[in-house]
């Protein structure tokens, strides 16, 4: 299989694509996360966002994810692919596959897989509601900086 | 010769996302400062990447080097 | 949607078409896992597994189970989709997909619906090794009764 | 009557997965007693489902009946 475990893209995810590329038969378990454009975050409603990410970078990040699962979860195999662009509700924006030998791992790497995006990899969104447009400022989802200007406290 | 790049609302606040920048700092901490300067804008939450790897404000930079200006990352 | 959410089936499972059954708008996270078959368990080489159910009851356990996840995680929705009949390696036994808003409950759901499968749903396998072949009689897949009878001690 | 179901190694023990039982025992444990002497089988680690639904030792039969023989599941 010479397809790159680690991708962004600009076109709609097919989860079974990437759940395909980790599956072998030494693994007797498959978690797979989706990540999906909500709606409504804090009662707000969202129309749709706009990601943009530095895509080379990105993908040598999420790379090193991926080896950093297989050192932590020997045995655990990875695969990452993160769309780019418009995305309207309901799509789909991030899809992690990680295959290994019995369930605990699967799990596990999975979820550390997600934080490890939110923290590391250089990808932001940017959330349009009905009344304006912000960057989403950090990867706890909790802070938007309408201003633009993170550095700036707003509370 | 150094490239920087922008992402972003840096880039919207700065209005480019890339810019051939002809001054090379010794290190990421001087280059900061300048672009702080030249653009007025602030940088203190912002990481910064030297040629694809996340670097220290006390990484140096030579000619050639590309410089991403990544702030607080919100994919997933 | 009328498709049911919880199904004993003996044709394969598309992991889209379940995972389809939990999307939707006030969801930012799915949690997928599949089970598939291993190929080695403790050094021991399956060439195929073989699964039973009382359907009937199966697929009404699987909705209690769906009820329980919507009681402890307000919010979430379950599918499950678990494959009866001969399975070679490689083969999805189940596919369990939880949405949720955000994603710590997906995850925990997910694996709470995995472990409450393997401790109540009245599905079996039979392993089917290159010298035998034998029920496997717990749900922590730790014992197995060749002799098919789970009352004798066999340390 | 009562119909009886029995699953993996027990339907492979007993010869069949399926039983009509003439007599009707008042409990779920009487069943299992009658059972286990009929075909020498031990039904120390199997539930049962009455019904389709989880049932006690103690609990009540009926004519009509479908009960199930459970062993320890292994799905998943």
């Amino acid at each position: 299989m010479t397809e790159p475990l680690f991708v962004i893209t600009d076109r709609p995810i097919s989860v079974e694509d990437v759940m395909k590329k980790v599956m072998r038969p030494e693994a007797g378990a498959v978690a797979v996360f989706a990540g999906t454009v909500r709606e409504w975050t804090n009662g707000k409603r969202t129309l749709f966002l706009q990601y943009e990410a530095y895509v080379s970078m990105a993908e040598k990040i999420l790379a090193q994810i991926g080896a950093e699962i297989a050192e932590k979860w020997p045995g655990a195999k990875t695969a990452i692919t993160h769309r780019i662009g418009r995305l309207k509700i309901g799509d789909i924006a991030v899809v992690i596959a990680v295959s290994s030998p019995h369930r605990a791992e699967a799990y596990e790497a999975n979820r550390y897989a997600i934080e490890r995006i939110k923290q590391i990899v250089p990808i932001w969104k940017k959330e349009q509601w009905e009344d304006g447009s912000a960057w989403v400022g950090d990867q706890l989802e909790t802070t938007a900086y309408p201003s633009g200007k993170p550095e700036v406290k707003e509370e | 010769m150094i490239r920087l790049l922008f992402f972003a609302h840096l880039g919207e606040q700065i209005g480019e996302r890339e810019v051939m920048w002809p001054h090379v700092p010794e290190t990421v901490k001087q280059l900061k400062d300048e672009v702080e300067e030249r653009y007025g804008v602030s940088l203190g939450r912002v990481m910064t990447a030297v040629n694809e790897e996340y670097a220290r404000d006390e990484s140096p930079l030579h000619a050639g080097d590309t410089v991403a200006f990544i702030p607080p990352v919100s994919g997933g």
